[in-house]
């Protein structure tokens, strides 16, 4: 990294609020990322290949180029050395976000995360904090090779004093990043790498609902169905078939994995008794199993039936060819609830 | 073991290591001359008839390297890293081992296995996404491509270490990139590897790129060799693009490791010269007179010079390279029509060497998924029949 | 690292049976290390001060000794690196037993430990087997400063491909690290710190039930409390309690987190109708989860109220003078089984 | 930047680094006589003014450490990491620093916390076990003692780079072990800073024990300082028990770095006089003679000789001294009978700067369930009465 001449940091133009048009999720990020930096001379960006390539998703794209070496740079090959050295720059004041470039190569940062970044502000009863970013393009579905289709939601679910959401579309993609680098907590953004390309009319600065509440994206009266990230459009499209044989589906996108919104959750599962929780992950000691574990404690005896978990199986996540039989599809979300008594 | 009370247990005992020239050794320079043997820092140049071996090597593994990109540009590979430019290195480091030895290779290492006999239709499994990697192991003795940098490095040391505890004489060499060595895990494979004297030889390919960072962005040291010193082992400093040179000092490490003399850390200078993978673009972050200027030090192409000088390259010798080399590209065509018989129940079947019911339990739900989804297109293709 | 003259890896004496001795947890890990050493040469030991000192908590005492620097060794501070070398050992055919000092310093071994140790098997179809014991002591209540305290069972319970057991008593603690050392599978063994001087009257070489099973240790009637490893002691105090104030409390011993033994505690569960699961590590995400998730999935019908979790808060394990407010007790456990509705 | 075609990028642009001299550099010997300067490596001995507060602050540091592992012994802390003998790099290193500047300390290092003017009471709360840390961080430009080994030097890397990026001078220093050095965390943090030019020193002191594994067992090479080769930064082998050589080669350092100069590393050679801490049994791992040999390297003793044959060490000086080390000695065992106010409920008030409402609900089910105990014990007390 190198110091820059002059002691400005923000980059060339302030955001305002533009003009509709068709966006990807990718472009989104991409744009929340800019904005934050125009706004915010305290926020730096780097890790692997942000740089010149723009990220290998090209999340990053363009921002080398507007803010320079100072504000942008690519890293030394080395995830702990980027959360390390972005947990530095924190106490000194910056706000970094970084990028981890999938999400099995977020491990060898595992100790710096666990041990630092959740407990450095709990350690120092509040006198640091740290308002980081870490970007993880995350799951699976894009037939991708070893190592780059891991979820590993359940991780950083299960570390006190992290904050980890994800958004399912752009317009929370925007939102979402927006609000996770203006917060002072260190926040897991976990990008569902098989919604990269979809896309949305956005006019930017969009501002969704608060990222640390779920949202009813469709409503329903007989079954709540659970998701997150990538697969909230696999639960429309369970509830748009379903609804084609009379079951009405409610969906919810859960955004926030931690903290979790029991509030609306609580809500739909109480209207409709009926819920399942939807993730690409193994089910095994998943992020699946909080959601229906704190649902049923709270909503016992308003359930009609268990609440169920469709979700990848006990394995580690299949070579591409594979991986069609492992994520979950609406035949098979549809068929989990047809092993529910319906009485 | 007892301490005599000294300054530093270290001090006396480490070796002194020097740090390595600037300038990378080489035996046979760009233009296919063989250089002074008073400039060959000790090491003799191999015979004819191994040049010529190493010759046929690399240019039997650039032609399938290039019949891979093809295919991956053809879109039947899901992904493919070419080691294009670097076979000096890759065919050196295969041919320094003994059949005993062990190679801990990348993703990017593919032309490797393939000197070292894997089948191209078991080298292409993972990339072609049948299975996360797909040959013998124990047969060739080759670990798994590794895709998590530097992760390898250690397994290497490990399996060294193991072959030392058992009196064998089994060297383990692990192929890394420039990149891979700013990680954690390099640095204690290295370290593990001195303070164990494993017989472990590292092999850095230098290609000066890590995805699109380039080496001075990676580390700010002279040479890759130079970090030998801080874990108290030789370290070589060498024209990657020298087969002869790397045969050499590989095949010198090699025998070291395998003599008690403990790990060395060789690094070869070269430059990927194909993109990243297939999904990479290049132009992005570096400019094209840098790859022409590299097409200029072609390892082949180099050594083709000098084999032809020395007069053993007859076109005889050409023709039968030529033709092992066109035979092999038709043969890895030609496994790309079988279509790999996948069976998703197999999914369950190598997690655990102790069964679980659970997974008993969801492999016998997706083989009745798969049944009824197979019921149901019968009926589907039985009414429209 | 240093080679053996002889080919031979023994040591000095074959393990028969030995007369009943009262024996710590710390010994009789000490000497099912040492049985399987003796017995197989392939079983080598390393890590962090595992030599000479015989480990921080001295479980490894003496085996230096008796074997020497070729089967017992201090390795350099590196846990990544003693994980990722123990890989490579098992790959050329030997079963390393390591260390890591304490469970939050296995995290900078996470990603060998996740992407490879647990995925090695999968990716090779089977042909490459490792058959290493990561023994890691975890969980609280020894008064220890920071970082020296977690609980990180949830990490390994989520990642398909480890198995991970837990002894709670001596007689396990042996049997349960002999069968660890034995198995094929790479063996996640949680050692729980509180526990090591807790002694019991053992005859070596005991043999309790396989390590993949979960145990009854004490029968009831009225409700089932759910535990391992430190938690354990407490449920059965826990149930001690009760049974003056006329409640029947059922204590199962998990012993095995990954797999599940869900025969045993269904079947437990079907009998009382009520459940609860007790651990250290804090609720969100953690182990508990996944016990009331998939039991409330399997009994749902069966039960009369919503299985409860007693554990830590969601908080950073706490120092020292504050743990007891953390850790579940008796009277925490006893409280909660009173909230719900007892008709 | 634009690369030029060159073989490799590093090798023209890196600095050449000599490996360091194998004898340690000191300024003043066991015998404490000058060394000669054409021995000094180029650098000045301090003036005798300068030493003079160096000693006083040894002297101070060594009667606290005194003073802690007796309350220790006597089972009122939980634990206490013993720096004693290892003064000359303690104070060195906070002598060198400015008061703009950061100090990166681990658990052994808390002389150099109180030698930068943290109270007792604030340094020993997390030893005493009230809070995992308990000063104020951004007061004394010191962070949390660190104790997961070498995670520390890459914050410290991180904050010397945020300075860097923002036009500033402030230099961070970090402490680290040779047990250490061998985490993948040490090297990383060395390449950020070397590639990054990061002002950032880091002070290895190397006791040559990691709790019980002597240094031999932890690194095959000569020198710490040798690593530095390999990152392409300066590396310096000091006796660490020559405070005045340290505290010359750190202030050099701190000085390079905040010019512009990007980072060193500084070895102090010395040696863990104590257990590593009360839990420890080092008769298990090395002979008390080596313990005996260093005892008669004293970092104190050696600079005490030098201050009297200089004649600044006056009697009156020696009784201020020592009157301010038992005047602190007496304020740390004083604080220990303050009981601190500590609240469970604070439990869950820092792990978030987001307020969330499960955590809340945690609080308010241990706040009462404190107020029901605490109704109970009335009770019975009153019944008791
Ligand atoms: C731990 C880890 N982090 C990140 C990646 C993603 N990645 C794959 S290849 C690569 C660049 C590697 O560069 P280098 O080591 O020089 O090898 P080369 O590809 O040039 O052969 C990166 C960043 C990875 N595979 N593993
Ligand atoms: C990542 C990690 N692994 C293991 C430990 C346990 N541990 C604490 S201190 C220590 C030895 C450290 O030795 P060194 O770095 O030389 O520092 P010293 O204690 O001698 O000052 C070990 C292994 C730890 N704190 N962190
Ligand atoms: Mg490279
Ligand atoms: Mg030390």
């Amino acid at each position: 990294m190198t110091a820059h001449n002059s002691t400005t940091h923000t980059g060339t133009a302030a955001p305002a609020t533009r003009p509709a048009a068709p966006m990807t999720m990718a472009a989104a990020l991409n744009a929340a990322i800019r904005d934050a930096m125009v706004d915010d001379p305290s926020v730096v960006l780097f890790g692997e290949d942000v740089g010149p390539l723009g990220g290998v998703f090209r999340v990053t794209d363009g921002l080398y180029a507007e803010f320079g070496e100072t504000r942008v740079s690519d890293s030394p090959l080395a995830e702990s050395g980027i959360i390390g050295t972005a947990i530095g720059m924190a106490i000194y004041g910056l706000r970094p976000v970084v990028e981890m470039q999938f999400d099995a190569f977020s491990y060898p940062a595992f100790e710096q995360i666990v041990s630092h970044v959740a407990k450095m502000r709990n350690r120092t009863r509040g006198r640091i904090q740290l308002p980081i970013v870490i970007r993880i393009p995350y799951a699976g579905d894009i037939g991708g090779v070893e190592h780059h289709s891991d979820s590993s939601e359940a991780y950083w679910a299960a570390t006190p004093g992290l904050t980890g959401v994800t958004p399912s579309n752009p317009a929370d993609a925007y939102s979402m990043l927006r609000e996770a680098i203006a917060s002072d907590d260190p926040v897991i953004f976990m990008e569902p790498k098989s919604r990269y390309w979809s896309k949305a009319e956005l006019a930017l600065p969009v501002r969704t609902a608060p990222m640390n509440q779920a949202v009813v994206v469709r409503e329903g009266a007989d079954v709540t169905l659970i998701a997150y990230g990538p697969t909230v459009k696999t639960a429309i499209a369970t509830a748009e078939l379903a609804s084609e044989e009379g079951l009405s589906i409610e969906v919810i996108d859960l955004r926030s994995l931690s903290p979790f919104d029991d509030e609306t959750v609580s809500a739909s599962v109480r209207k409709t008794s009926r819920a399942a929780v939807i993730h690409e992950a193994a089910q095994f000691g998943g992020y699946g199993a909080e959601v229906a574990a704190r649902l049923t404690e709270r909503n016992f005896y308003y359930l009609s039936a268990p609440i169920l978990r469709i979700t990848g199986f006990d394995i580690p996540y299949p070579s591409p060819k594979l991986e069609e039989y492992f994520l979950p599809t609406p035949d098979r979300i549809l068929a989990a609830l047809g092993t529910w008594e319906w009485s | 073991m007892p301490h005599d009370c000294v300054m530093s247990l270290n001090v006396e005992s480490a070796p002194v290591i020097t740090q390595p020239a600037p300038t990378p050794l080489r035996l046979i320079d760009d233009a296919g001359l063989a250089v002074d043997p008073s400039e060959a820092g000790g090491f003799a140049l191999p015979s004819p008839e191994i040049l010529l071996g190493l010759y046929r090597r690399m240019v039997v593994a650039r032609r399938f390297d290039v019949q891979v990109t093809a295919l991956t540009r053809q879109g039947r590979l899901a992904t493919y890293p070419s080691a294009l430019g670097q076979e000096a290195c890759e065919i050196a480091a295969v041919a320094s081992l003994g059949a005993l030895d062990w190679l801990f290779p990348t993703y990017r290492d593919s032309i490797a296995l393939l000197t070292r006999g894997v089948p191209p239709e078991d080298i292409l499994a993972s990339f072609r996404g049948e299975w996360h990697s797909g040959y013998d192991y124990y047969q060739h003795k080759i670990a798994p491509q590794a895709t998590p940098l530097a992760t390898q490095a250690l397994h290497a040391v490990g399996l060294a270490t193991a072959s030392k505890l058992k009196g064998d004489h089994t060297v383990a060499l692990t192929l890394l990139g420039d990149g891979a060595t700013s990680e954690g895990d390099a640095h204690e494979a290295f370290n593990f590897a001195a303070v164990w004297q494993a017989p472990v030889v590292f092999l850095v390919q230098n290609n000066q790129f890590a995805i699109s960072v380039p080496l001075d962005k990676q580390m700010a040291c002279r040479t890759i060799a130079d970090k030998a010193i801080g874990y108290g082992m030789p370290g070589y400093f060498v024209d990657g693009n020298d087969v002869a040179a790397m045969y050499a000092v590989v095949s010198a490490a090699v025998d070291t490791a395998r003599n008690g003399g403990g790990p060395s850390l060789v690094e070869g200078l070269t430059y990927r010269m194909e993109a990243h993978t297939n999904s990479d673009d290049p132009t992005r972050y570096r400019d094209s007179s840098d790859v022409d200027a590299w097409r200029g030090r072609d390892p082949i192409e180099r050594l083709e010079k000098y084999l032809v000088s020395v007069g053993v390259l007859t076109d005889a010798e050409r023709a039968d390279i030529t033709r092992e080399a066109e035979d092999l590209a038709a043969a890895t065509r030609e496994c790309m029509t079988r279509t790999a018989v996948i069976d998703p129940l197999e999914l369950f079947e190598h997690v655990y060497a102790t069964p679980r019911t659970a997974l008993a339990e969801q492999r016998d739900f997706l083989a009745n998924e798969i049944a009824e989804h197979e019921a149901a297109a019968a009926k589907t293709t039985g009414e429209s029949a």
